[in-house]
């Protein structure tokens, strides 16, 4: 498995944002995004997930392979965590989702709604979604927003053990999260210019 | 040359700026001497009275109702087929025009019926038909607007035109079912006996001709705004973006 | 999509997930309609098969709003259109959850305000019958106006809008189906027609719906 | 007050507010009772100004549940509840916005759609009236019924529920001076008990939706 | 003026969160809050906000004098920038808006309808509109989520302005921001112990 994006053009409302974009992360490799806020990071991602079309250039992988994750986490407030999780795993064909609560030490919040999570704890849960996708390809958008100190420990602990076995990630933040594996493209320099008009 | 070529914008905009003058010309020529010639220099029907004049804005506008959704079909469907932005523009455009002419063809109805019928409304099937008609003009104009990301919009109201023709077709077949109606069979058709008198007829054809010619001026100089409107929604966004 | 079955009707059971609401609006309707036209009981039999028909349009309309909406704030449905189920599939079982939550329940609750609003007895069993084999397109049509509306804050009225024209059809022959039957006239045809429009709309309806969330994604 | 009633009105009125909305809806519930009910004139005249009545109601409740909902969704109304204005200032604006977005073009539009239901000559006038006395009260309730729900995502449903069996003495009060107008019958008692209603609405239901709202708040 | 809070508990969804918060703020200073996820940082600020009630304790400020920016900002996406800005302004009875804006680097985007607005650029007209309240006291939830390190530099800018003015800030957030004049507060001890049933 292997994510190679060859000359990726992208725009977000009509409008070009992105425009030459080309690496190559290989598996047990994560990508950091960088770039300054409106550079396109979230714009990007959506576009490798194949939610927008890519105004040109190719993805070597399809929807098929990736997971991923934004701001808005899909969790359903009336569920419970484990019912939240449980779901997930069912539509990616997965059944066990005990790993991923514990790894995300959600196992004393299993049984509360999810609408009584703090903005921390909720996104602990968005994350845990991860491994139950069974998805190799993570895209991830500002991943540790809300997240205490331990809890990003224990995110990259995840990342960690995911690239290990053999997965890879490609991860947009502004933080700086020590992962080790990690090889770092800033955006900003692949903004599109001005074209001719359509 | 295909006639692809008039799917590019520019071309477009060239072509329909030399023909627009002469089209423009013709519709109100059409226009005018139908509507004078109807009005002041036909009989009076024997049945009817003067009020038969209502025909010369009434027909045409009900017929080009129909027609507007029709084309706004075709359009639609080369959109989503061949992506051609003056196609979807064109659909766009159409649709305010179409609205107008179903509303016409509404009110003359009405005050034509007042007399006739005595009553200003009738749940006929035609008219009840048009209605429904409307009521898909105003859905599909509504949706144009709510969306901001224009090919998104035309995207979504080409589906709801495909999807709104065939509930359209459904909906006449079940308004027929539901109601024998007042409203005039097809007194247009060569072939039947019962056709309007020469008299009448004729200047109705050159009004039906000044609405077809009305229409297509009408959805071009629209299509023309629709299009230098995107551009320029293009070039504010652009500018935005530095 | 079992899953998402099941989660739907979950959620729609759940304290605050709206279950019962539609049957309350029916309810409502029904009463409502009597208190504004007027007590004498030959006028509202005369109306009653429409009224009823018109409620359940209704009712089914407002629960609309939430089928894709909720999912796409939350983020549910980026999350789906990536997960290995086909779209035209996360449709259906919407859509199929959307009916067994509220055309089924009114279908069923419907003879109940038929006695409400006089209708005449033979009636009864056609007006269940006919919301039975009606409501699905019901849903279905309005899973597709919900899917072209679902980029759209709060667009309960706008897809009021885009539907309710569409409903057209299966309104007409519903409400002639009980109609005939209070009146013990034929009722065939229009039954068979009513069949196939919700035939229609099953067979069709999933791919505009799919293409339009889709579009919606972008 | 006045900087909030702006920005309601321009919301309403920019791409995707909504404006208009109501009055579509208004004119499908008229366009879609006929089908229902069958095309008889003599029995459209009978139910017109109840039916025209429940329309009103209907379309208007249909845009209440945005009234506070999007600003809850997207914080405003915390902000709102710690600015100088009172809540029942808040209150007062959004539901003045209400009206003259909805209940005021709605009134104007009736007569067009009393056509449509062959209501009788002389009621037209007073259809109008009735509805322009009679809306405040429907959005003043309305916003009442808002306030109870405003924490509840999609609570559209529950909103009606709340807030429909609160229109019935408006709704009966409206539909009675059309009926005895198209009648010809004396029409002054229920026209004062429905201007009644209206001002014991908007003088005291402001303070109640405001605790509500501060509550739902917490 | 003087934030002083004296001995106060709070609850969140009806139950106990917090206990025997007690702390000062004087004019020109600000207050971090720190504390793990799901410690009561949220639920603090909306209690001193008078939001909601609290359960015990006394605040010394009321909720005429504070501005509270949370996750959710109170921005209209059909509305423009400067439209946004300038409502807040109306409402709060100040006129010029254009020092928020330069404050905040919204020059560019003012006429941009808000919903299209990248994350961060969203983040820093919720920010900017505490600047168009006048009010002296303010509580920030995670204020810097999304935004990128230029954005924070301004916001640090922004706030050391304003503590220089004679206002103070509450703060809750996980990352360093590096505000010289700064307490630090921990939640974690005051967490609500279970007491008797209610
Ligand atoms: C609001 C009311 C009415 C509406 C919506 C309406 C609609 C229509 C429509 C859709 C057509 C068909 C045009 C075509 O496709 O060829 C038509 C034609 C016609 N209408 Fe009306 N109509 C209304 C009232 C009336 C009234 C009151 C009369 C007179 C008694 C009338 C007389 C005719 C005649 C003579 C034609 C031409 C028939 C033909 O050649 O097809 N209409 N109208
Ligand atoms: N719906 C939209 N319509 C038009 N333009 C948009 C829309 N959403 C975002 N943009 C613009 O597209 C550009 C890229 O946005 P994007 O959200 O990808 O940025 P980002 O790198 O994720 O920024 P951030 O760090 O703030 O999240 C920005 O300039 C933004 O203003
Ligand atoms: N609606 C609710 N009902 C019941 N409990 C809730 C609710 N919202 C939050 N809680 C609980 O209240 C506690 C405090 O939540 P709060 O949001 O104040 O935490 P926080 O310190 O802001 O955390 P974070 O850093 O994750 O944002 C948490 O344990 C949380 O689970
Ligand atoms: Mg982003
Ligand atoms: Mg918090």
């Amino acid at each position: 498995m292997e994510l190679r994006v060859n000359n990726l053009s992208c725009a977000r409302g009509g409008v070009p944002v992105l425009a030459g974009v080309s690496f190559a992360v290989a598996a047990g490799q994560a990508l950091i995004l960088r770039g300054p806020n409106g550079a396109g990071k979230t714009t990007l991602l959506r576009t490798l997930a194949g939610l927008q079309p890519a105004l040109a250039g190719e993805v070597s992988v399809g929807a098929d392979d990736v997971a991923l994750a934004t701001h808005a986490d899909g969790v359903k407030a009336a569920l419970t965590v484990a019912e939240n999780l449980g779901f997930w795993a069912a539509v990616h064909g997965q059944r066990d989702i005990a790993p991923a609560i514990s790894a995300m030490n959600l196992t004393a919040l299993q049984s509360r709604p999810a609408g009584q999570l703090s903005a921390g704890q909720r996104r602990r849960l968005g994350l845990a979604r991860l491994l139950v996708t069974g998805r190799k390809v993570w895209l991830l958008d500002e991943p540790t927003v809300s997240l205490d100190a331990a809890s990003v420990g224990l995110f990259v602990q995840v990342i960690t053990t995911h690239l290990a076995n053999g997965g890879l990630a490609v991860i947009a933040t502004h933080i700086d999260l020590g992962l080790t594996a990690a090889q770092t493209l800033d955006l900003a320099p692949f903004k599109a210019r001005l074209g001719a008009l359509p | 040359m295909s006639v692809w070529e008039y799917a590019n914008p520019k071309r477009f905009m060239d072509t329909s700026a030399r023909v627009l003058p002469w089209l423009a010309a013709l519709a109100a020529l059409c226009l005018i001497t139908g509507l004078i010639w109807g009005f002041f220099f036909t009989p009076d029907d024997f049945r009817q009275g003067s009020t038969v004049r209502i025909i010369y804005l009434h027909v045409p506008a009900a017929m080009m109702a129909i027609n507007a959704w029709v084309m706004m079909l075709v359009a639609s469907l080369i959109w989503l087929i061949r992506r051609h932005h003056v196609s979807a523009l064109a659909a766009r455009a159409a649709a305010p025009v179409g609205l107008t002419f179903t509303l016409i063809a509404l009110i003359t109805g009405a005050f034509w019926g007042q007399p006739m019928w005595g009553t200003w409304w009738a749940w006929d099937p035609r008219l009840t038909s048009f209605l429904i008609l409307f009521l898909f003009y105003l859905g599909y104009i509504a949706l144009w607007s709510a969306i901001e990301d224009s090919d998104a919009a035309a995207d979504l109201t080409s589906v709801l035109c495909m999807v709104g023709s065939v509930f359209a077709l459904l909906s006449r077949y079940a308004v027929n079912f539901w109601n024998q109606g007042l409203h005039q069979g097809a007194s247009l058709s060569l072939d039947k006996e019962e056709n309007v008198a020469d008299v009448f007829w004729v200047p109705l054809l050159v009004c039906i001709a000044g609405f077809v010619l009305l229409f297509v001026t009408l959805v071009l100089i629209r299509t023309r705004t629709e299009i230098r409107a995107r551009r320029l929604q293009h070039l504010l966004l652009r500018e935005r973006m530095q | 999509m079992i899953a998402l079955f099941l989660r739907d009707l979950r959620l729609a059971f759940r304290a605050g997930g709206g279950f019962g609401l539609a049957l309350a609006f029916f309810l409502l309707v029904a009463v409502l309609v009597p208190l504004g036209v007027g007590p004498k009981a030959a006028t509202l039999a005369l109306i009653a098969p429409g009224i009823l028909w018109v409620g359940a349009m209704l009712s089914c309309l407002l629960t609309l709003d939430r089928l894709f909406a909720t999912d796409f704030e939350d983020g549910s449905l980026d999350l789906l259109a990536t997960a290995p189920i086909p779209m035209e599939g996360v449709v259906l079982a919407k859509a199929a959850a959307h009916w067994v939550t509220t055309g089924l329940p009114l279908a069923l609750l419907a003879p109940v305000l038929g006695i409400l609003l006089q209708l005449p007895g033979p009636a009864f069993g056609w007006l269940t019958l006919s919301l039975l084999i009606g409501t699905p397109a019901l849903s279905m049509i309005g899973a597709f106006g919900a899917a072209l509306t679902v980029g759209i804050k709060r667009g309960g009225l706008l897809l009021s809008l885009l539907v309710l024209p569409l409903y057209v059809p299966t309104l007409i022959f519903g409400a002639e189906v009980v109609q005939r039957a209070g009146q013990g006239a034929p009722l065939q045809s229009p039954l068979l027609l009513l069949a196939g429009i919700t035939a229609g709309a099953l067979a069709l309806l999933p791919f505009a719906a799919a293409m339009a969330i889709r579009v919606n994604l972008r």
